[in-house]
């Protein structure tokens, strides 16, 4: 298991070779890579990601513990960037490993739930006319009940 | 003990941490202190309903005891990914 | 839409950074990549994979289409293989866009099992013992029944 | 008529394609002219459930008609991804 929290980019292509090449005996990989969008109404110029340095990686490396003890994986890497980054640029990525594509597939989704809701990262949408908290989905809450 | 803010938390209460001198007994305890000590706080604490709490790092509710408690952490429900 | 069906390998950090690049408005990307496995009793010296050339990449689109007029999504790549495949290469790889998590995890699942069981692919395991057609799977089959 | 086999349907007739005269009207008529012609063709349609059949590269199911049909196919179930 790899967790990563960092301020600089990653590169995705690079890391999701390098995970599908790590494994053995598995026979799907599923990542998932999360990219700064820009609003509905457009005019999204930077989204601030601020975290809890002390607490997250822990808390995202509890939630992997999780998924491994739950179903029956190889390997799973979660890289989550904060600080500035402007749209299009990727937020963060997950790769999970696993012999069969059900379980790859769950606990990539699990992981993302999780990540969403219980990992200590606040965004901040940043345009022209100020900025402003991403308010919490009820959506996303909802979305840890099918687990 | 330490005590933390984040995200809008920490904007309100104008500071990201500092050291409390506290008897009390649980986060809601803790929580009533604070509120009485200066508009600020009042304003970050009005709804607790939308703050979520974390002690030595691990998320806990309002109820959790305080004894032991090195670091305790204020901030709004997260929204990584 | 970019449906692949070739012999050759496939590099899957290159084409899933490409496939990732190449996405404006959307949120999430999700890739699954399958990998041959060795048999659980172990001895698998290589896949054969044999397919249909008229029908493969006819087959593949239509469930492309059928996947974008059921979720809101970016762009859609599937990539397969065919002929002899040694462990750990990677058979095949699909890549799905969408501004939202939920989308791009689903349209992805649904590719896969559709890919599973009515592409026109057919998969022979070659051991020292000899040459077995891979049988489909019941759980394969009913897979599809979710959607 | 082009008559096309794929895995072990090919390798039990012995040939991954041939052109076939008929007038079977649905697929299942052509499957019963075949399996009157050779052991290794009753081999190979012994176990309709075991097969699918593509028209024109479509799947279809053995009671669909062979009218204004070029190319008929017979495989077992896929095993992609």
């Amino acid at each position: 298991m790899r967790v990563v929290v960092q301020q600089e980019p990653f590169d995705f292509g690079a890391e999701a070779e390098a995970f599908a090449r790590g494994q053995t005996g598995m026979g799907a990989v599923v990542t998932f890579t999360g990219v700064v969008r820009d609003l509905d109404t457009g005019g999204l110029e930077a989204m601030e990601i601020e975290h809890y340095p002390g607490m997250t990686q822990k808390a995202i490396a509890g939630v992997a513990e999780k998924a491994r003890d739950r179903w029956s994986l190889g390997d799973v890497l979660v890289i989550h960037r904060y600080g500035r980054l402007a749209p299009g640029e990727r937020i963060m990525m997950v790769a999970t490993a696993a012999p069969h594509r059900k379980d790859a597939f769950e606990a990539a989704e699990y992981l993302m739930d999780y990540l969403k809701s219980r990992a200590p990262f606040w965004k901040k949408e940043i345009t022209a006319e100020g900025a402003d908290w991403v308010a919490a989905k009820d959506e996303d809450e909802a979305a840890l009940d099918r687990w | 003990m330490e005590v933390l803010y984040f995200a809008w938390v920490r904007e309100r209460i104008g500071l990201p941490r500092e050291t409390v001198e506290t008897g009390a007994a649980t986060v809601r305890e803790l929580v009533e202190e604070l509120r009485a000590r200066e508009d600020r706080y009042e304003a970050a604490f009005a709804d607790l309903s939308a703050l979520r709490v974390a002690l030595d790092q691990e998320l806990r509710d309002f109820d959790a005891p305080l004894e032991g408690v090195r670091e305790v952490a204020f901030f709004p429900p997260m929204t990584g990914g």
